[in-house]
């Protein structure tokens, strides 16, 4: 044991959480505690946030109308180009890894932070400066490439500010590497005595997995997108067909991490959905070893499926077919976790909060978004759907009804224990009830736009003018979904200054983040050694129940059951 | 490795000198013969490109088997460095995957157009009916 | 650092505040150490999955380009980063003994192999360079070409450097292969090599402020964990270079 | 504004097989959907904390459960699978007798070439019933051909030909959009596929076919004059010359090269020999013809091409089955066996009905 286990603040009565352990600016700009790393995330991550979701408002408008009056093509191409790139790299991948994960990781396995402090911090000054980059590149004229960046257009064919943008998600690569390779140091040699790999917290098993991704991943991207640079700075012919080079080969290797970076931003989110529907239904989740082992077969077997995205791109046939089929296969580790969560609820004693639901959304929306893929999966339906709105559609359900929702679910499950506020619980309930309905009303519809054949980043549409009225609907949906997303916004900022205290466990919840820590942690997290002897969610939900039983006079308290 | 000593200090592994000096002297022996092969090999072999590549990429293989396990030292390390040390490798090689697409695509069952029947005509010549 | 190493006993080796105890964590900075290792190999991987194909794609081209690279100087190279791993497992090996003294020697000696690489290199760049085979726009490859470019731009009068150069690395030998392609396969060579250049530089970057901590007898440095995770960065890069030599040198026919 | 339509028109024989297919995944995908759907809301109901439901001897885990929720779906998806991927093989099969269209795609337009010379741009007029095949190359970056009514879709990539078949089964006209995001018009990328009865295509071509193409040759025609105009003819004569091969017979036929390598020439081959010449040189020359990379279009190529297989004569009637379409020969099996199509095939789809109005034209 080190001497740093009592903390230094305590001779000064009131123990000082880690918000308050010092105020100046600079103590958090250069701080190494993962608290603190998150919150910098979380404030970085909502303004990205917000601003993809600026352009992706300013594209719904514009489709209102099949001739688009609102935006140029060019500047169509533009917008719905920094929706994508701001939303994927800037706001979806480090969305819950690098917040609720960097926050929790070392709260849930009982470590006092992460392995690496420091690189802990280069990966939000990595991101930042990314970000900037990539907010400057748009400010100097923007990309219209998409971001995806298919080459030939990236590479010779476009003007626009695409070397910057992407020297910003090269940099954004690495800020992500090195949350990864943190996380899996962490979570390999941090455990507190006792917590052996099967007694962690899901989440921390998602994060695992995620982690796992990443470094394999994430490398072979940021390779690739210098080789872009390069192609664009010197006429190189990697990717140049003119030049003996394959601009299929930019797929393939772009895919080979494009396609895993889809689990690094939903795995995380089904891990905390894990937590969430386990907490809510007083009841530890069913299957808890297939739940973990399938977060793990998804991060393995997803690096075999990128091909899906190339079913058309002239790749062989057979190479189609196989990854089709393995595609198909993959389905079934998400299944099982379905399913698991569901039966997870069966003679459980559910609360409906906020988190809670948050989380039946996120099982609602991640449902319709899983068994969407099949189609796109399956390489026989792929050939009209792929390149449509069904794409777009496919996977808004997974991306924004998966990873947002279980984000937004996980924000406000663990916003007492990030800042020992409570939130307004009836505008939660709301929030999360509008951001559902909102969110069907967008995104449905671009299922049948799909079907019915209109292209993704069309923004005219004159030549079929019948989709307008499923475009009018989208909008519809957008607008109120955009409410959804600005409420959280102002309770949560709210219940910072003039939120009740939170209690120290308000949920009642188990795991070493709720039950060993302080109200708000601080900053060496535990003030006490910590050894695990009970396994993961340790609920009972029968001892739950009983608290509603007539002799109660009053509506129970959430603080779980037995205590 | 017969002489390979292992230190009390925390348990961890102290490489001989030994042990290094040899690797390094095999390390430069290998890379002679992978320059020899290249330039001296005997007729036949020397134009039988599967060979030579074989053998330029076995001689490497060996040589990073070498870095790998004794400078590295992941012969004396844990079972998860064991791990990561091979895994990032076999994923690596995972990526060949997309060699399949290059490899498969002559046998498509797509036919190129030389192989459908013709309809290069001149557009006035009467077509044999 | 906001949290200073704890230091409970003088004697014993610092222990961040994170950690249990020393063993801990060393064995997590190894596991970190692999971990970016495991990027570090997909990263590179990256470069030869696309090497393998164009080199399948075009095994005869490629047999002509590779005869302007020089196998001589290439293998200087090899043997030099060779030795400088031998050197740095050494330091590791004397660090782990705590001989301060011989462990900063063969710092100091890997340091020169490195710099001895650049050198060499420097040269095989310079070469390409003059002899307009680096892929910006005056890239020029084939007799033809050459030819037209010296109508257009004057003739060719290699400078001095271009005379030491070409004693080592030999002019133009055979212009054969196609010149479309030659671009792709010094596009390869470049991004490939030059990739590898920059980890050496940053080796350098890492091996000096090594010994400037050591030196300076930093609270950091007392174990020998940080001279191992640098020189495992360097181990990785003479790999690198161990695929790269044979793949860009020896090209058989 | 008001209507709800939920189905393109099925306008061909695929978008059949295709709709089928589709609806079939949409009828699992709903049961799923259900199942899952009312699973949580009966459980959520039921379970709702202070419910008065039995909440004894909860289970924690089941091997046996587990198995049944993934091993069934597995099997289904395993099922759906296979149906699927046989449906794509069947599309992507190309059919014998086919009127053959060659597709450019550009920024940011359509170009549509007859194989007798009749050129459009964002229109392709065909008949009903008759299977239409596109070879498409892109001239700069990709493209998506995308043919929502006929279910059709397929990457036009550039430096590379791809295929793509569809046999319309209505009169009327179709979009044909550009489905892959290449550049500032996108959207405009947006045309029009034109299926016709037998009698109205046999007026278009008298009337408005001939509008478009001025010069009134058949790309054979077209691709000769260029094979004079730019003097191709003087290396590549009648016979096999000291400075190079003869063209006549080529296509088809096995090439060997200096390096070793053998190919049978086919499109790509061609096109490469072409824009590239260097880079396979045949046995017994030397690389003296110039590239034309940048001095011809992607259109003049197919020209050529059409020319060089219009000689090519009853000398390509032997063409290889399974030629390989890369022009390596290096790997084993590439050349293929000589498995011959018999020469009556080719002669008997030469006349191919499509092109049996031509004679009308003046």
């Amino acid at each position: 044991m080190s001497a740093t286990a009592i903390p230094a603040t305590q001779h000064h009565g009131e123990k000082k959480t880690y918000l308050t352990a010092d105020h100046t600016i600079k103590s958090w700009l250069l701080t190494t505690d993962h608290k603190r790393i998150a919150v910098l995330y979380l404030i970085s991550i909502s303004i990205f946030f917000f601003a993809g979701s600026l352009a992706a408002g300013l594209i719904r408008y514009e489709l209102t109308s099949p001739r688009g009056h609102l935006l140029s093509s060019e500047a169509y191409n533009k917008t719905f180009s920094a929706h994508g790139i701001i939303m994927i790299f800037f706001f979806l991948i480090p969305s819950i890894p690098a917040t609720l994960g960097n926050f929790l990781i070392p709260l849930m396995i009982g470590a006092r932070d992460l392995a690496f402090p420091r690189l802990n911090l280069l990966s939000w000054y990595l991101y930042s400066i990314a970000g900037v980059i990539a907010l400057l590149a748009m400010a100097m004229g923007g990309v219209d490439a998409g971001w995806t960046f298919y080459t030939p257009l990236s590479s010779l064919y476009s003007n626009t500010q695409i070397t910057l943008t992407l020297l910003a998600a090269f940099i954004a690569g690495f800020s992500s590497i090195t949350t990864g390779v943190n996380f899996i140091a962490t979570i390999h040699k941090m455990r507190a005595p006792g917590m052996t790999w099967f007694k962690l917290p899901l989440f921390v098993w998602a994060h695992y997995a995620t982690s796992i991704i990443i470094i394999l991943g994430t490398p072979v991207v940021a390779i690739t997108l210098v080789l872009v640079i390069f192609e664009r700075a010197f006429q190189i012919g990697i990717f140049s067909p003119e030049l003996g080079g394959d601009p299929v080969l930019f797929q393939h290797l772009f895919w080979f991490y494009s396609h895993p970076a889809v689990y690094i931003m939903v795995l995380p989110g089904m891990g905390v959905i894990s937590e969430l529907i386990s907490c809510f239904s007083r009841r530890p989740v069913f299957g808890y070893q297939f739940v973990a082992y399938s977060s793990m077969a998804i991060a393995l077997l997803g690096f075999f499926v990128w091909g899906h995205h190339m079913f058309l791109s002239s790749q062989s046939t057979l190479l189609g077919v196989v990854f089709s089929f393995l595609s198909f296969v993959l389905a079934i580790p998400s299944a099982v976790k379905i399913f698991n969560w569901a039966t997870t609820m069966y003679k459980g004693s559910i609360h409906f909060r906020t988190p809670m639901i948050y989380a039946l959304a996120f099982m609602g929306l991640f449902v319709i978004g899983g068994l969407t893929g099949l189609y796109l999966a399956a390489i026989g339906t792929d050939v009209h759907l792929t390149g449509t709105y069904f794409i777009v559609a496919h996977f808004h359900y997974v991306m924004v009804g998966g990873a947002v929702t279980a984000f937004l679910g996980g924000v406000h499950f663990w916003w007492p224990k990030m800042f020992g506020r409570m939130y307004n619980e009836f505008l939660g309930k709301m929030s999360a009830i509008i951001i559902f309905v909102g969110f069907n009303l967008t995104f449905f519809p671009q299922f049948i736009l799909g079907y019915l054949g209109m292209p993704r980043r069309y923004h005219l549409y004159y030549f079929a003018p019948e989709w307008q009225i499923y475009h009018v609907l989208s909008t519809a949906g957008s607008t109120v979904l955009g409410v959804g997303f600005l409420l959280p916004a102002f309770y949560l900022t709210y219940s910072l200054f003039k939120g009740p205290k939170a209690p120290k466990n308000p949920w009642g919840a188990k795991g070493l983040e709720w039950e060993e820590t302080d109200p708000v942690p601080i900053t060496e997290n535990f003030d006490h050694k910590i050894v695990v002897t009970k396994p993961a969610y340790d609920y009972d939900a029968e001892e739950d129940s009983k608290l509603y039983e007539p002799e109660h006079k009053e509506e129970p308290a959430l603080t779980g059951g037995k205590h | 490795m017969a002489d390979a000593t292992h230190s009390a200090h925390h348990g961890h592994h102290i490489t001989p000198q030994r042990t290094l000096f040899a690797t390094g002297f095999a390390l430069l022996v290998l890379m002679v013969l992978t320059i020899g092969a290249a330039n001296y090999m005997p007729e036949p072999l020397k134009h039988n490109s599967v060979f030579m590549n074989l053998l330029a990429i076995g001689i490497a293989l060996l040589k990073a088997y070498l870095v790998v396990s004794i400078f590295m030292g992941v012969k004396y390390a844990s079972k998860l460095t064991k791990l990561f040390a091979i895994g990032g490798f076999v994923w690596f090689l995972t990526m060949f995957a997309t060699m399949i697409d290059y490899i498969s695509r002559p046998y498509e069952p797509v036919p190129g157009w030389e192989k459908g029947n013709s309809t290069a005509l001149p557009r006035n010549e009467k077509a044999p009916e | 650092m906001a949290h200073a190493p704890a230091h409970v006993d003088p004697n014993a080796d610092p222990v961040y505040f994170q950690y249990e105890d020393i063993d801990q964590q060393q064995e997590t900075y190894i596991v970190g150490m692999w971990a970016f290792l495991v990027t570090e190999v997909m990263f590179f991987g990256a470069l030869f999955l696309t090497y393998a194909l164009y080199r399948w794609k075009y095994q005869g081209d490629f047999y002509h380009f590779h005869e302007q690279l020089s196998w001589k100087l290439g293998g200087i190279n090899t043997t030099i980063l060779l030795l400088s791993s031998l050197t740095a497992a050494l330091a590791v090996h004397f660090a782990q003994k705590k001989k301060t003294k011989w462990q900063v020697g063969m710092l100091v000696l890997t340091i020169l192999c490195a710099f001895g690489f650049l050198g060499v290199k420097t040269v095989e760049y310079g070469a390409k360079f003059e002899h307009h085979l680096f892929p910006n726009k005056s890239f020029v490859y084939g007799e033809a070409a050459h030819e037209a470019f010296e109508k257009e731009f004057g003739s060719h009068k290699p400078g001095t450097f271009t005379q030491i150069v070409e004693k080592l690395d030999g002019p133009e030998k055979h212009q054969e292969g196609n010149p479309a392609r030659a671009r792709l396969f010094f596009s390869m060579y470049f991004a490939m090599t030059g990739l590898h250049g920059v980890h050496v530089v940053v080796g350098i970057i890492l091996f000096t402020a090594l010994i400037y901590l050591i030196v300076r007898k930093a609270p950091t440095i007392t174990d020998y964990i940080p001279t191992e995770m640098v020189c495992l960065y360097w181990h990785f890069v003479d790999l690198v270079w161990i695929f790269l030599y044979p793949l860009y040198y020896l090209i058989p026919k | 504004m008001f209507q709800f339509p939920v189905m393109p028109p099925q306008a061909s024989e695929w978008a059949f097989h295709y709709d089928l297919l589709f609806w079939g995944t949409s009828a699992l995908a709903v049961f799923f959907t259900l199942v899952v759907g009312i699973l949580v809301t009966v459980l959520a109901i039921k379970y709702r904390a202070g419910s008065k439901a039995d909440r004894r001897n909860p289970i924690d885990h089941s091997n046996l459960l587990e198995m049944s929720w993934s091993l069934p779906p597995l099997v289904l998806a395993i099922g759906m699978f296979f149906w699927s991927a046989t449906d794509f093989i069947q599309y992507r099969k190309m059919p014998e007798k086919a009127s053959e269209i060659f597709v450019i795609g550009k920024q940011w337009m359509w170009h549509l070439q007859h194989m007798n010379g009749i050129r459009e741009n964002n229109e392709l007029h065909c008949v009903v019933g008759q299977p239409v095949k596109m070879t498409m190359i892109s001239q700069d970056v990709i493209h998506a051909m995308y043919l929502p009514d006929f279910r059709a879709q397929f990457h036009v990539v550039p430096g590379r030909y791809t295929e793509l078949t569809f046999t319309p089964t209505m009169t009327g006209k179709f979009r044909m959009l550009c489905a892959m995001h290449c550049g500032t018009q996108h959207s405009e990328m947006v045309g029009q596929v034109i299926v016709m009865s037998p009698k109205d295509y046999a007026d278009w071509l008298a009337k408005d076919g001939n509008r478009f193409t001025p010069t009134a040759l058949s790309m054979a025609d077209a691709g000769k004059r260029l094979f004079t105009e730019k003097g191709c003819g003087n290396c590549h004569g009648g016979v096999d010359t000291e400075r190079a091969p003869t063209l006549v017979g080529l296509f088809g036929k096995q090439r060997d090269f200096d390096n070793g390598e053998k190919v049978v020439a086919d499109n790509e081959y061609v096109r490469e020999s072409i824009v590239n010449p260097w880079r396979l040189i045949n046995k017994g020359y030397t690389n003296t013809m110039p590239a034309y990379k940048g001095q011809i279009t992607e259109e003049q190529v197919l020209d050529l091409m059409a020319y060089i297989k219009s000689i090519s004569g009853s000398a390509a009637n032997a063409p290889a089955e399974a030629a390989g379409r890369k022009p390596e020969g290096s790997i084993p099996g590439f050349a293929g066996p000589q498995n011959s199509t018999d020469a009556a095939n080719r002669v008997e789809s030469a006349g191919a009905a499509q092109f049996k109005q031509s004679e009308n034209r003046p």
